[in-house]
């Protein structure tokens, strides 16, 4: 997901050739796959699909992850609503999405099989775990006879392996009980898949042996179905072939790589803000899916100074990071968007406050509850709006896993700067999602440092402290944190007069203050938004672009937008595409942008909320193209919905 | 801080005019608090009032410290952030009935349970002021206010007993009008280390006048007084078949928190004085300990070595 | 404020003639007076502005009020910020506001004269309490001269009275003591503004005693201060003439009528909503400025079943209300901005359950805590989208305080109607103000009766009961009420399967579901907007009208908008004016009516919030005009805007 | 409530599949309650069962009564606002030690001091499950969880302890795996009138397993618990000492909380049945009793009169 190379969704062969690990047997070169890894939640599929993950990094390919797994934490065994799965694209160019359909399905039971089975192209392989279809199995998720021979499989290549009884086989001198050494059959296959794809194997022995360290009969029965599944694939008749996805070496700018999943990145992304503003970082939050990981890393942190409280409640997350940022750390509240529904009230206070905030809020699928575990975009407006009174705050969002990185940076400066609660939002999609990550130099990031006020500076030269006399420039008001001997002020939540900070009912006051709380967000400098726009006269100041259509969006359907370009392009469709990282205040070219194109296409995993923001500030005929099912858009989806639009032009 | 600062009530006093009705209870208390502070030896700029909404939170206004007028109920949790962050500072929480115990009863038990190195001064005059005179979890069962015109249905908490049944380490009592025994109850409160919650009987002469006048009244108070001194004695109202309650001698250090418990039920007479001051570890303290800690162990944090961590590869 | 009079803003007079009750004093005609009654928090200006008011609507003038009090039960007498006021504006016709300016300032001290004389037209009247002006009094408000005699209020004519001594002395056989006898200084006042203005006296005497039922001797001294201030403008030579306004008569359509406050009209439009559709009314409350009137008022009248459960915050308020309305009764909750914001959560839930709830928001200033006492449309975005995921909520407003009575049945009839809860948003300058208001027959109000679910429903005739088996032209689902056999089922925040409502994390039914809420609450039925053009050609199938400026508002602005518009018109202008009740969904003819005129002005109390769904929505260069001070627009103000822009078409 | 049904524990199992871990002690808590409800001969239609968000609020789902499942921590709100409107309903709310203590501790502990009628049944597993595993309120202090790998830091609440400070007239206490102690202290629950608070100690096998298995454990249990019985004898640990506890009889109608309150706070034994039961008045009866009252006093309420009040006057 790093520069802009095509991506055809085409997987072309080549005669096969020996390869060096394979006693004699054929070896297909490739230039992308897209595996699934589905079984119980109890199976270990998160974990199976991690390490294939990180193997495959290593090895250099570009990818692209989409773990899937239901709320419940171990819905019971072999029912439908227990399967989890792990999807994984990579491949020897970049790429950009975790696949429309996977190649390869591996499936620990029936449950899995017929889960996923709607998703599979024909000539898809398929890898099942035979020891699991038995007839209770079958009945349970509502098979009568075995899909594996009576026909419903016929359209696919199926691999049919005895996954448990090998693995329990290659564990009987292990001395573990039947059922746990069961548990290492996800080792067993993926042995196997690591075997069919050449993928290193040294980095996953290292990865079980430290896990279980305290467990090392564990470890080795672990290590033993990992290999044991690896030479099964070598030395069985199984499998004729084995696959090579060569490294993606053009696909990145040279430098150190590491794989990196959004919410590890976003905690990094504040640590890293905590060091280039010198402030101690606090995080005020409360449990909740997909936030929590954020909380859980953080807390690894101590000794970078970062200090976590899991709070009673989102209020208590928000109130405490607050009331850290009066003292001048650096405070942030995570969550997901039933949180934010409860911190609104808090963030109005912050707004009145002008204290740095940071908000992060992992969307999930709304309304209410809705869907813990799915990705979704819809708390665009309530980031926008959810307050009473007029109560702007600046609105960030990332575009992919890595970008999480950078948005954190990028809140903390505008919080910062201009002393304001700032919101991030991300997603589900990115937060669980993962891909190669450049590991920037330390010297590249930005300089965060504040300033605390430590003179009076009252005008009428009364040697008073004013906490609301605001700069010029940015019209942010002076922090000065207690402590500081000769600035001893009080603040809060009823209306001030501006400078004095006073408590001021006067009416004009209140009108003054309310413009100029606006005016502070809306002066925001936030960099111009970049358009990919290959038309010839573009950018170089000839006449607008040749590309009629302009598609814009915003957070984690960069992705998909970008292949469906791709695709669109590589059939010689013309078509620009921008997508925002601020969304309010929005980039100043914004409205030029938009004014160059004949028709702007929104795709969003809402029901149009930037459309909305768009029309109402631009009055611009933006057109919306929405999917809210918990699940991100498909490259091929968006590659048609962007050529029916072209077409319109 | 300065090792030597000698300040007056009269460096506590802001230039903001004071907007209490006349003759509110809060007055004595703020001239309480003034005339205390100075003792304290801190520096004024290492004093914070956190502060809710009512017409108590608006306290911090009146006192030249820092000071946040924050939003209902929420004061704990924000003061909580502030005090794990900021060790250093002394951090003094103010809260109505309503503000403490209604909106704010969550934040409030949960400090009390961490024990943060917080001061809480409860207000207490069993009514809402700010909005004009509705009950409150503190009001007598059948209260005839404007919003229960035949009576209030619920009982009231005893806000001392739900601070010990929250794992409070100090909870006190005293009473707006007696100075000497308000300001006796704050030294205290102040050297205490952890979460202390102080509630303060504050007479509203506006919607809910008279409530403690039985414990003010000279006639009748020292009858209806109980006065707690660590280590003195007391003597338990008299058995129903009149036979004298025992004396015991207090001890407010008691880790059983039974007895504290016993005297927040009382109230023929009314305890009033510290019930209970144990040690137990501050949460903000622990958590600063433990940043210390993994420093120790593992050094202070490099921030290449967290983005580069364990699995990377190079791309030339 | 109910027909469509002139109001022409001119006060025009009449030779003196001798009326009835003076002993040989001018009398003078007007047609419109606007006093205002000023004095400390603890003076009793609300009550005595109340009393005044009563009276001048039993008299059968028209008359709109505007009470204005700070945020603090007491600030400290004789200080700026402790000043309380009242206006009162009442005529011989039909009006619409309560007056840009006073005609007439009673200010009982200095504090009071000093905070109002800003607002006071040159030659307007001035009664000062002289007892008040001292030199501390004149100190505490930063007057170094006596105002009443430096040529301050030259431009004005002064009535220097010395109310408290002459109170003081009327009762000095009353055997109250000083203290006591000075608080009735406000019916002295009263009694002689009474006696100016010709008002009826009996119904504040009743009042009187009613009121001080339990302290006869109180009463009696305000009774008798009440008379000896009629008595004094009766008998000293201070008041040369006194004043009448005649009735209203043709301002009204015949009826019953009485005066109104807006919180007092909502409570009695949700008692009849509850007769009306036979459910029992609960309502989960916390008390918070200006909506807690609302559950004072409805805990008074339990014998018409009506509960009020006065919770432990605003969450628990609305909780409360949501676990009556599962059981089958209307449930409510009154709030005010800061409440909204800590209700988002439950507001989601309910949007999910699609049970029906009223959530009524009295808005005032804001952001935060704002300007408690003072009024503001500021809530409507968060109304809209003040919530995590796709949750849409129907929206209704009043526009003036007796609307307040028919949007409460409006808002019971949507969300009994379509099982969903309702915004109600008024705000502080309805809630408080009043006006008269033609008391309707209970045969007029609209029929809510609802029918429960009694049978089991599965179309697959599995004799279940589907909870989200929705009715084909609502898609309101069933409310199946607990103690209907056969009917159990389980409703919940996490998504579920239309029509069974059993969880499901499928991907299509979430779309599914999160379109088809969307399309529950596009696809009510609310009633078309009326637009008054007086154009000749305008409705009569002709052409479009030939007034090219439309102006839309939307709640509280009504009144000085539609003043405005009459005085634009008085001098021959051309302007259109709508009023929107209904803000989601908008009515189906808006599109078409907006698309009428060249230009759009949108006059709101914030930043152009309505305007912003104008925009987005109908794509229409909607113009903003916009005051954020606390107060309501005034009809000179708005006057000039609609020139500008009726001049700019 | 028809007078004769006789329901049997698969009337009460709703169509739904249970998705709990394999293991989880929510499913013997099922059971038992499955088991019970066909006592009360209360007719499915008349049963509600409320709960917040967690592994343990599934549980509505897999009742076939009416049920809610709400959102987090405001299941005892909502019941409550049910309770009120609908006396002629028996309701229960389902909690988790999280739901129930950290975000809904506000709502529970004025629920409790209300005594509405209400059934609160607390699955205290010490962890939050659904979210896989962070310590919560009643984790003991140094817990090693996701979000604490150094330990947390809080003390934990005493659940009983919290509830009696809060005015509860019905705590109780009861282990997931002994049916017969679950259903006896649920048979009690059932019968109080007013909020009855159950605390269920819950094993969460996957993030917190093994919990109490010292209380469960047939070798160690004997010693480890304290069965309470009204009226039974039952003796206090050893003292320090060594001399024998002295030997109580288990008074759970005794009006003074405190020795309740003692009982609460007791670990080695842990106490479990029912430590306080006592009557005082009932929320939302007294609520109704006003409605009546009203009625009685003043006639059934009639809208003409109402809208048209004292001061109208006519225009022609
Ligand atoms: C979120 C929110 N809810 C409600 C209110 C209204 N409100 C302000 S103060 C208050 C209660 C005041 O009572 P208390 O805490 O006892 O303080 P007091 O005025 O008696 O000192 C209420 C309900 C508010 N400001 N904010
Ligand atoms: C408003 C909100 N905050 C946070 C969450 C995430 N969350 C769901 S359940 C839960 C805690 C579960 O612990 P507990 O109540 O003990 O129930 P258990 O799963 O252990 O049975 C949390 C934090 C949520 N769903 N909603
Ligand atoms: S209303 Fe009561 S509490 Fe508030 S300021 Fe006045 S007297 Fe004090
Ligand atoms: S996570 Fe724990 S509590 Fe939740 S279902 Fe699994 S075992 Fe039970
Ligand atoms: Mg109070
Ligand atoms: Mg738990």
């Amino acid at each position: 997901m790093t520069s802009r190379v095509e991506e055809t969704g085409s997987t072309f062969e080549e005669p096969p050739t020996g390869g060096p690990h394979t006693g004699g047997k054929g070896v297909r070169r490739l230039d992308r796959v897209v595996i699934r890894f589905a079984g119980d939640s109890g199976d270990g599929m998160q974990l199976t699909g991690d390490r294939f993950t990180s193997e495959t990094a290593g090895f250099g390919n570009d990818l692209s992850t989409l773990p899937n797994f239901p709320a419940e934490i171990r819905a019971p065994a072999g029912t439908l609503p227990g399967v989890s799965s792990f999807q994984l694209h990579f491949a020897d160019h970049d790429i950009l999405t975790p696949g429309d359909a996977p190649d390869v399905l591996v499936a620990m039971n029936p449950a899995a099989l017929k889960a996923n089975l709607g998703d599979l192209p024909r000539g898809a392989e398929i890898i099942v775990n035979t020891d699991e279809f038995t007839k209770r199995a079958l009945a349970k998720v509502g098979w009568a006879a075995d899909p594996l021979d009576d026909g419903t499989l016929s359209a696919y290549a199926v691999h049919p392996v005895a996954l448990t009884t090998l693995t329990v086989e290659a564990l009987k001198d292990s001395g573990l009980a039947r059922k746990d050494a069961e548990r290492a059959k996800n080792m067993f296959a993926l042995g196997l898949l690591s075997w069919m794809y050449h993928r290193p194997t040294e980095g996953t022995e290292r990865f079980l042996r430290s896990k279980f360290a305290k467990k090392p009969e564990i470890a080795e029965a672990n290590v033993t179905a990992f290999r044991a599944g690896w030479n099964f694939g070598e030395t069985t008749e199984s499998f004729a072939v084995s696959y090579e996805v060569a490294p993606a070496a053009k696909a990145f700018t040279p430098g150190r790589y590491r794989n990196i999943s959004g919410n590890l990145a976003l905690a990094y992304g504040l640590i890293a803000a905590s060091k280039q503003s010198g402030l101690p970082l606090f995080l005020g939050s409360y449990p909740i899916t997909p936030a929590s990981d954020i909380l859980h890393e953080l807390s690894k942190h101590k000794n970078f100074g970062v200090r976590t409280f899991q709070a009673e409640d989102e209020i208590a997350g928000i109130g405490a990071a607050l009331g850290a940022a009066f003292g001048g750390a650096l405070g942030v509240t995570t969550t997901s968007g039933p949180g934010v529904a409860l911190k609104s009230e808090t963030i109005g206070l912050a707004v009145s406050l002008e204290l740095p905030l940071l908000v992060v809020d992992i969307q999930r699928g709304g309304p209410s509850t809705g869907l813990p575990t799915k990705t979704e975009q819809a708390d665009l407006l309530q980031a926008m709006f959810g307050r009473n009174g007029e109560a702007p705050v600046p609105i960030v969002a990332p575009a992919s896993p890595g970008e999480c990185f950078t948005a954190a940076l990028e809140a903390a400066r505008i919080a910062l700067t201009y002393r304001t609660p700032v919101f991030l939002l991300s997603d589900g999609y990115l937060a669980n999602g993962s891909e190669p990550w450049r590991v920037p130099e330390v010297a590249e990031l930005p300089d965060l440092r504040v300033e605390f006020a430590t003179e009076v500076n009252a005008p009428d030269g009364s040697g008073e402290f004013w906490p609301y006399l605001r700069d010029p420039e940015t019209l942010a008001r002076p922090w000065a944190v207690p402590g500081t001997p000769g600035l001893e002020h009080r603040i809060g939540g009823i209306e001030k007069q501006d400078g004095t900070g006073n408590i001021s009912y006067d009416p004009a006051n209140h009108d003054h203050m309310v413009r100029t709380r606006q005016a502070k967000i809306d002066g925001i400098e936030v960099p111009a938004l970049e358009v990919d726009d290959p038309s010839p006269a573009f950018g170089r100041g000839g006449p607008t672009a040749d590309a009629k259509l302009l598609v814009l969006g915003w957070g984690s359907t960069f992705g998909p937008i970008a292949a469906g370009v791709r695709r669109f392009r590589a059939g010689g469709g013309k078509v620009a595409q921008a997508h925002l990282r601020h969304l309010n205040p929005f980039p100043a070219n914004l409205g030029e942008v938009l004014a160059r194109y004949e028709r702007v296409l929104v795709p969003e995993m809402n029901l149009g909320q930037l459309a909305l923001l768009l029309r109402a500030k631009y009055l611009v005929d933006a057109r919306s193209f929405t999917q809210v099912s918990g699940m991100p858009f498909k490259a091929a989806q968006l590659a048609e919905v962007i050529k029916e639009n072209a077409d319109a032009c | 801080m300065p090792a030597e600062i000698k300040l007056t009530a009269k460096d506590f006093k802001s230039d903001q005019e004071v907007r209490w009705c006349p003759g509110c209870g809060d007055y004595a208390i703020l001239a309480a608090v003034q005339g205390f502070l100075p003792e304290l030896g801190i520096a004024r700029e290492n004093i914070v009032f956190v502060s809710g909404i009512g017409c108590s939170s608006r306290f911090p206004y009146y006192l030249n410290t820092y000071g946040m007028h924050s939003i209902h109920g929420r004061a704990p949790a924000i003061a909580t952030g502030l005090a794990s962050t900021r060790p250093d500072l002394s951090v003094w929480v103010i809260t109505g009935d309503g503000d403490a115990l209604s909106i704010g009863g969550n934040h409030l038990i949960h400090a009390l349970r961490r024990n943060v190195n917080l001061k809480i001064l409860l207000f207490n005059n069993q009514i809402y002021g700010l909005t004009k005179g509705q009950y409150s979890p503190t009001s007598e069962q059948g209260k005839i206010t404007k919003s229960t015109p035949m009576g209030s249905l619920d009982a009231p908490f005893h806000p001392l007993s739900l601070a010990i049944g929250a794992e409070a380490s100090f909870v006190a009592r005293t009473i707006d009008s007696d100075r000497k025994h308000l300001t006796e109850v704050l030294r205290q409160a102040a050297q205490h280390e952890g979460t202390a919650l102080v509630e303060i009987y504050q007479n509203c002469n506006i919607f809910n006048d008279g409530a403690f006048d039985l414990l003010k009244d000279p006639a009748t108070r020292d009858t209806a007084l109980l006065r707690l001194e660590h280590g003195q004695p007391y003597r338990l109202p008299q058995h129903p078949n009149g036979a004298d309650g025992e004396e015991i001698v207090h001890d407010a250090h008691d880790p059983d928190p039974t007895r504290a418990f016993a005297l927040s039920r009382m109230s023929h007479p009314t305890p009033i004085g510290v019930l209970r001051s144990v040690q137990r570890p501050v949460y903000d303290k622990q958590m600063n300990e433990q940043v210390q800690e993994a420093v120790t162990n593992r050094g202070e944090g490099k921030l290449e070595d967290l983005l580069t961590g364990s699995d990377t590869w190079l791309v030339r």
